[in-house]
């Protein structure tokens, strides 16, 4: 137990640090774009008409704290951070953990469903196509899966979308219907929000699930292959219990460990997804950030947080792993 | 009947001294071989590589602006066609057409196209177009052309480019994207994954961590907020190299923990022993048993990794980040399915959108071919 | 006569490759009686598993057996052709009557399985026992075969034993079912020779407790001395020779089995140089016509050894050699 | 008595436990732990054990491919003497020339990727010891023609070969370089009763013809008491008896030797054995026992046996042994 308690606190230790990494790379990076917070925002101002000055800059660089050396900035951004403190946002001038709130963790809640719904689909197509000896359809499982990773998530959402405008009249598109939008958290909101959300979701798992279903392939065939299925076959089980007690157990393991990376890949997708299908609610402020007006501190955040999650993640699994696999055990035990 | 026997065993012998002297360069390719898949993905592949590279020849008209049709915008594909009711002829051809747009139309382009003998346009092949400029060398001749007016088989686009002409080259700024992506990354990998799996030890663990915490950061929308600072006034190729080198930088990780792991394992086969007990220094190690074993294994990943690139490419000019006009790539082409407006009225943008997930499959499928053929246990799992 | 617990006739393997069909296991017959131990030698590609495990049904699905084979179990008086077996009626093969022990313990059990579970399992098959029933006779067994505390090794993994207690695990696994026939493939081979000489102490044991037939496969001929009460030597997918272990190991009459008898390092004759066979195992996929040994037989008649495939010659009561030489010898004798 | 070839004094090799300790030292695994043996020039040496008794490792050391933590280790062949452990750079280069190792899998030992020509030829031109291609070839074709490799076989790559004839490609490859020293490290283990008594042969009639020495490492008794003139045996890290063949299959004094005899499983149906059967198994070298490393499962351990390490005493002609009561247990 002590053990075990000194591997978490150890494994905590570690995702800590990933996070000091991942916070310095990010922050690295943001300041090596051109133009700083206070430029960005003067020139915004100025571009609404106001007549901005040199020295008004220099007074909102030393508003800002951007005066100070790059290491003691990062130091507070990053003390800041793990208090879920980002400061103001760049442009929007509003509190950035208040403006992310509630849209961060939707964003989060709809890559986790659409994770949930590849692994669904993928374990048991990956084992088919891993035991299965019809080369038919071991073939066309293949294709499929080929294709999810070909035929890439925007594609897939803009058909369906133009699709279902031209078919249904419905853009099926944002989070909320317009009467729900700034609603109060309702049940009816709740309906209305899995009856729009089911499509994001569909999409970002579209090739998520052809991931997933080759590396549940991959596994399976390694793990199928093994004399313990033969031994397992010698003593007379047959069937079903052959094929979960057995390798699909053994194959869980690594596709565990591979759910933080997977997320990653979730994420990366999401940007896209968000514009396409006008997510406003969860992805608009990533697009906004991102892509359209500079907002170094927004993006930074946004960044971060994405990159918390995946590192709480694989922390998650590391334990989880550590308590079900005697294996994972064990090396850590000694 | 004994001759012929002997004769047997002779061409039997033979095969099976050129099974014994092939390399393992040669055993891969025969396993790869073997894989109709594999080998039909690398057909298609090399015919989109070729006309990728010799897109300006085999295309009629310059993909930029200064090749569009004024005449002809949003115009739809020609087909080119031997017979009609006025009857057959040797030469493929179209029809000359006429476009209005007024009040009547709805403001709408209305296509009127004149059947008559005297209106067709035929196909002439290794015609004078636009000039271009290959390997250094200025140029005039196209594939082929017609002989008066244009021909556009893909069609046209709003601006009146020709979408078959904007296709080809756009695959072949794609594979250039991807190959700068994919050699940068390589160089990054193999030089961090290199430096982690010769020496081991501290300096493994350390970059390990780097190497992990890079992995764990979304590529994309920090790829966004990268690219979304390039300057406006970047031109059009200084983009499109600074959008090849981004790629490269977030998509080493990967590749350095195979090169990693692969160097891990060789380093520690008995035959690299071997070499070291002959007093064999690090350079001679790495340059006769490290590098060869390891050139089968990195093009293997190196082809894998490639959509992966030419995706990330295609998702960044998607969102309108990644490459602009005059320089096609496919997610440029990609970008343009986007209205409904297309998917009502013009379908044909959406040909190069097949292009693409061919290119992709092809790669995945010559991807796998090749890492079955590399798999050294191949053989056993018979 | 009682009818022998398991019948092999002509029994032949072959596997579909790229290469087209490659002969594993050429016209193979042997009995084992109930109680009896038959060793099954050769080196590797003789086929011997690949013999073991078509009694369990075991190869891949690209093997094929050719029809004229014929597997027969009589178990209590009931004859079973276990190559015609539905999927479902394969339970007495597979753990039922018969049992299986591998090479390499550590791989054969699942890793993440506790070796308490993998038995209970098995026992939970094949008999009506429940799950406390089942765990109190896999504790049994394990105390059975010299595991110490087997309580508390019920609930261990595989890797928390050593090579040995591994080992005797698997045994104790097999034997819990009662099977009638026990297939050691290798069972001592991954073994260091101090732990080898523990584990065939514990199968002779328990071979005359239990009373069941064992077919033990091996390359080492002094376990084969040691263990057995029969012999069979395998070359190249053909049985050379068989016959009591005393008439085989004292006598060896096939060219093969002379060879080697002479290339074993023999502790009580230091000053006996070693005879190596000449050449090397021809690969399954250029298999020699004829008499499957002549590339290597130091007295092969030529043409006619390439040709003619040997049939059996009995020398003595129960020993049968297939060697066109031992076949003259006796005409003419 | 002719002179030693190898000696070694307390020589030991420690290897730490890469793990996850935060805390403590680092365990440590003492692979070989305090060996002195001597190896005579011209002689067949042999080295016994079972998995984990530090036979590989100490072959290594002698070929400097695993540290030497501790002791010394001396090469000396007449025409030059090298201590071991302080070997440096072209000392080292010198006696790489000297000393080779034949490996135990014949499959790992030989890069895929080169022809037989060219890994025969390696160790030639890493060594610079030939000066053009032709002499190399030369080399090449003199060393394949004494360990029996078909000529126009040179050119084929190692995936065409069986076990014995790339065990055979091994061999030369070991031998080009004209070494006087040869660690052979299980080097029959892999292979077929019926090809491994060929190689053993060529190993024997290579050593007479070329005058070679050769450390001859294996689990195998019988091979051993075949081919070798004397033998070692080791237990845990440590050398619990060694002594000329005859005289040690002969007269068997250390309680695990003559278990590990009476422990080969006879020829004879009738003969079965002596019966000095070992209960339980070797321990970890990571936490070996205390006094004696045999005493968990030496039948004769006593009081002495659990708290002292004995000393490896001299008990008659070249025979050593390391037991509190081998005099004892003699009678």
């Amino acid at each position: 137990m002590l053990q075990f308690a000194r591997f978490t606190v150890m494994r905590a230790g570690l995702a800590f640090f990933t996070l000091i990494m991942v916070s310095l790379i990010v922050f690295s990076l943001m300041e090596l774009v051109p133009g700083d917070c206070a430029e960005r925002y003067l020139s915004f101002k100025s571009s609404q008409g106001s007549v901005i000055t040199l020295a008004d800059i220099q007074a909102e660089r030393v508003r800002l704290g951007l005066d100070k050396p790059y290491l003691v900035r990062w130091g507070s951004w990053i003390i800041n951070a793990f208090q879920g403190e980002f400061g103001d946002s760049c442009i929007l001038r509003l509190n950035i953990s208040e403006l992310l709130g509630q849209k961060f963790w939707l964003s989060l809640g709809i890559c986790l469903a659409s994770l949930l719904l590849a692994y669904l689909v993928a374990i048991p197509v990956g084992i088919i196509a891993a035991t299965s000896k019809n080369p038919y359809l071991n073939n066309s499982l293949r294709l499929v899966s080929y294709l999810g990773l070909a035929m890439p998530n925007f594609l897939l959402a803009l058909m369906i979308m133009l699709f279902s405008t031209i078919y249904f009249g419905d853009t099926l598109t944002g989070l909320f219907s317009k009467e729900f939008r700034d609603a109060a958290w309702s049940w009816d909101r709740v309906k209305d929000f899995l009856g729009r959300a089911w499509l994001p979701v569909f999409i970002l798992a579209w090739s998520a699930t052809a991931f997933a279903i080759q590396t549940v392939r991959a596994l399976m065939s390694d793990e199928v292959g093994k004399l313990y299925v033969v031994a397992a076959s010698a003593r007379g089980v047959t069937g079903r219990a052959l094929l979960w007690r057995y390798p699909a157990r053994h194959a869980l393991g690594p596709i565990i460990n591979s759910l933080g990376f997977d997320l990653n890949r979730i994420f990366n997708e999401l940007p896209i997804v968000a514009l396409i299908l006008t997510l406003t609610e969860a992805g608009s402020l990533l697009i906004e950030a991102l892509a359209r007006s500079n907002d170094q501190q927004l993006a930074g955040a946004i960044i971060f947080m994405l990159t918390a999650a995946i590192v709480g993640i694989n922390f998650v699994t590391d334990i989880i792993l550590a308590l079900t696999d005697p294996r994972v055990r064990r090396s850590i035990l000694g | 009947m004994t001759d012929t026997a002997n004769i047997d065993v002779n061409v039997d012998q033979k095969l099976k001294e050129a099974y014994f002297t092939a390399s393992q360069g040669q055993l891969i390719w025969t396993r790869f071989k073997k894989q109709t898949a594999a080998m039909v993905g690398l057909g298609v592949l090399a015919l989109l590589i070729l006309s990728g590279i010799f897109a300006p020849f085999l295309t009629p008209y310059d993909p930029t602006i200064a090749g569009r049709n004024k005449d002809y915008m949003n115009g739809a594909p020609n087909i080119p066609s031997f017979c009609d009711d006025n009857g057959c002829s040797l030469r493929p051809f179209i029809y000359s057409y006429d476009r209005t747009r007024s009040i009547q139309t709805n403001f709408r382009w209305v296509t009127e196209t004149d059947t008559s003998l005297e209106a067709r346009r035929y196909v002439v092949f290794f015609t004078q177009g636009d000039k271009f400029t290959f390997a250094g060398i200025n140029f005039s001749t196209h594939l082929f052309g017609v002989d008066k007016g244009k021909i556009h088989i893909f069609g046209t686009d709003s601006t009146g480019k020709d979408i078959y002409s904007r296709t080809l080259q756009a695959i072949n700024t794609s594979l250039a994207v991807g190959t700068i992506g994919v050699f940068i990354a390589f160089v990054l990998a193999l030089m961090i994954g290199g430096v982690s799996g010769y020496y081991g030890g501290w300096i493994d663990s350390v970059l390990q961590m780097i190497t992990d915490a890079v992995r764990t950061i979304p590529t994309i929308p920090l790829f966004m907020a990268l690219a979304a600072f390039i300057p406006e006034t970047w031109s059009a190729e200084t983009r499109f190299l600074f959008i090849s080198i981004i790629l490269g930088f977030v998509g080493w990780p990967t590749l350095a923990r195979r090169v990693r792991t692969h160097l891990l394992t060789e380093r520690n086969q008995e035959y690299v022993l071997a070499a070291q007990l002959c007093g064999a220094r690090a350079g001679h190690i790495i340059r006769r048993h490290l590098l060869p074993s390891f050139t089968s294994y990195i093009i293997v990943d190196l082809v894998i990794s490639f959509p992966y690139m030419v995706l990330s490419e295609t998702a960044l000019s998607f969102i309108g980040l990644g490459l602009k006009d005059p320089v096609n790539s496919l997610g440029v082409m990609l970008q343009q399915v986007t209205s409904a407006d297309v998917l009502l009225n013009y379908q044909w943008y959406f040909i190069p959108v097949f292009f693409f997930i061919t290119l992709v499959l092809a790669f995945v499928f010559v991807g796998d071919g090749l890492r079955d053929a590399a798999d050294p246990y191949a053989d056993t799992k018979k | 006569m009682t009818k022998p617990l398991i019948s092999v006739k002509d029994l032949t393997i072959r596997f579909k490759t790229d290469e087209g069909l490659v002969t594993a296991v050429e016209k193979v017959s042997f009995d084992i009686a109930p109680g009896e131990v038959l060793g099954l030698v050769g080196e590797s590609g003789s086929g011997k598993s690949v013999t073991a495990k078509a009694l369990m049904l075991l190869n891949p699905d690209n093997a094929v057996y050719d029809s004229t084979s014929s597997i027969t179990l009589n178990i209590d008086d009931k004859e079973i052709d276990v190559l015609s077996l539905a999927p479902k009626d394969r339970l007495i093969i597979r753990g039922g009557a018969v049992s299986m022990i591998f090479q390499e313990p550590m791989a054969s059990f699942a890793p993440a399985i506790t070796i308490g579970s993998h038995m209970v399992e098995q026992l939970l098959i094949h008999s009506d026992m429940n799950q406390v029933e089942a765990k109190e006779l896999s504790i049994e067994m394990l105390a059975r075969v010299g595991i110490p505390d087997p309580a508390m090794r019920f609930d261990q993994y595989a890797f928390e034993f050593s090579g040995g207690m591994r080992q005797r695990a698997m045994i104790a696994m097999a034997l819990s079912t009662k099977p009638k026939l026990l297939i050691a493939d290798e069972p001592t081979t991954a073994l260091d020779v101090t732990i080898q000489a523990q584990v065939i102490d514990l199968m002779k044991d328990l071979v005359s407790e239990y009373h069941m037939a064992i077919l033990f496969i091996t390359h080492d001929l002094g376990v084969i001395a040691q263990t057995v009460d029969k012999v069979a030597v395998m070359y190249l997918g053909t049985l050379v020779e068989k016959g009591a272990v005393r008439q085989v190991l004292r006598k060896p009459t096939h060219p093969y089995t002379q060879g080697l008898m002479n290339a074993l390092p023999k502790l009580d004759e230091l000053d006996q140089p070693l005879t190596a066979i000449k050449g090397d195992i021809p690969s399954p996929l250029d298999r020699p016509t004829g008499c499957v040994f002549n590339t290597r037989c130091p007295v092969t008649l030529g043409e006619e050894c390439e040709t003619r495939v040997p049939v059996y010659t009995s020398t003595e009561e129960g020993h049968q050699v297939a060697c066109l030489l031992v076949e003259k010898e006796g005409a003419s004798a | 008595m002719s002179e030693p070839l190898i000696t070694t004094d307390d020589l030991s090799v420690h290897f730490p436990v890469r793990g996850k300790t935060l805390f403590g030292p680092a365990p440590v695994v003492r692979a070989v732990e305090g060996v002195s043996v001597h190896i005579e020039r011209g002689s067949f040496f042999g080295l016994v054990g079972e998995s984990g008794s530090g036979k590989t490792t100490f072959g290594r050391a002698l070929l400097r491919a695993a540290p030497i933590t501790r002791g010394s280790a001396t090469y000396s062949d007449g025409d030059v003497t090298y201590d071991l452990p302080s070997l440096k750079d072209d000392d080292l280069r010198e006696y790489r020339k000297r000393a080779q190792l034949i490996f135990q899998d014949p499959y790992a030992a030989l890069s895929p990727r080169m022809t037989v020509r060219d890994i025969i030829a390696e160790p030639l031109e890493v060594m610079g010891l030939t000066k053009s291609r032709d002499e190399t070839d030369t080399r090449v074709r003199e060393i394949a023609k004494k360990c029996r490799i078909n000529l126009e076989h040179l050119r084929r790559f190692p995936h065409a070969f069986s076990g014995g004839q790339r065990q055979r490609i091994s061999i030369a490859r070991a031998l080009v370089s004209e070494p006087r020293f040869i660690v052979a490290d299980e080097s029959v283990a892999a292979l077929d009763v019926s090809i491994q008594a060929d190689v053993l042969n060529l190993l024997k009639s290579i050593q007479q013809d070329m005058g070679l020495t050769f450390l001859f490492i294996s689990h195998d008794l019988s091979v051993v008491a075949h081919i070798c003139d004397h033998v070692a045996v080791m237990y845990l890290g440590r050398l619990v008896e060694t002594a000329p063949t005859r005289e040690l299959f002969a007269a068997p004094r250390h309680p695990y030797t003559k278990a590990l005899l009476s422990a080969i499983p006879s020829l004879d149906p009738d003969d079965q054995g002596n019966v000095q059967k070992l209960e339980g198994e070797i321990p970890s070298p990571t936490n070996p026992p205390p006094g004696c490393k045999f005493q968990t499962r030496c039948p004769h351990a006593i009081d002495i046996c659990r708290q002292e390490e004995p000393k490896l005493s001299h008990m008659g002609f070249e025979h050593d042994v390391a037991c509190h009561r081998w005099e004892e247990l003699a009678e």
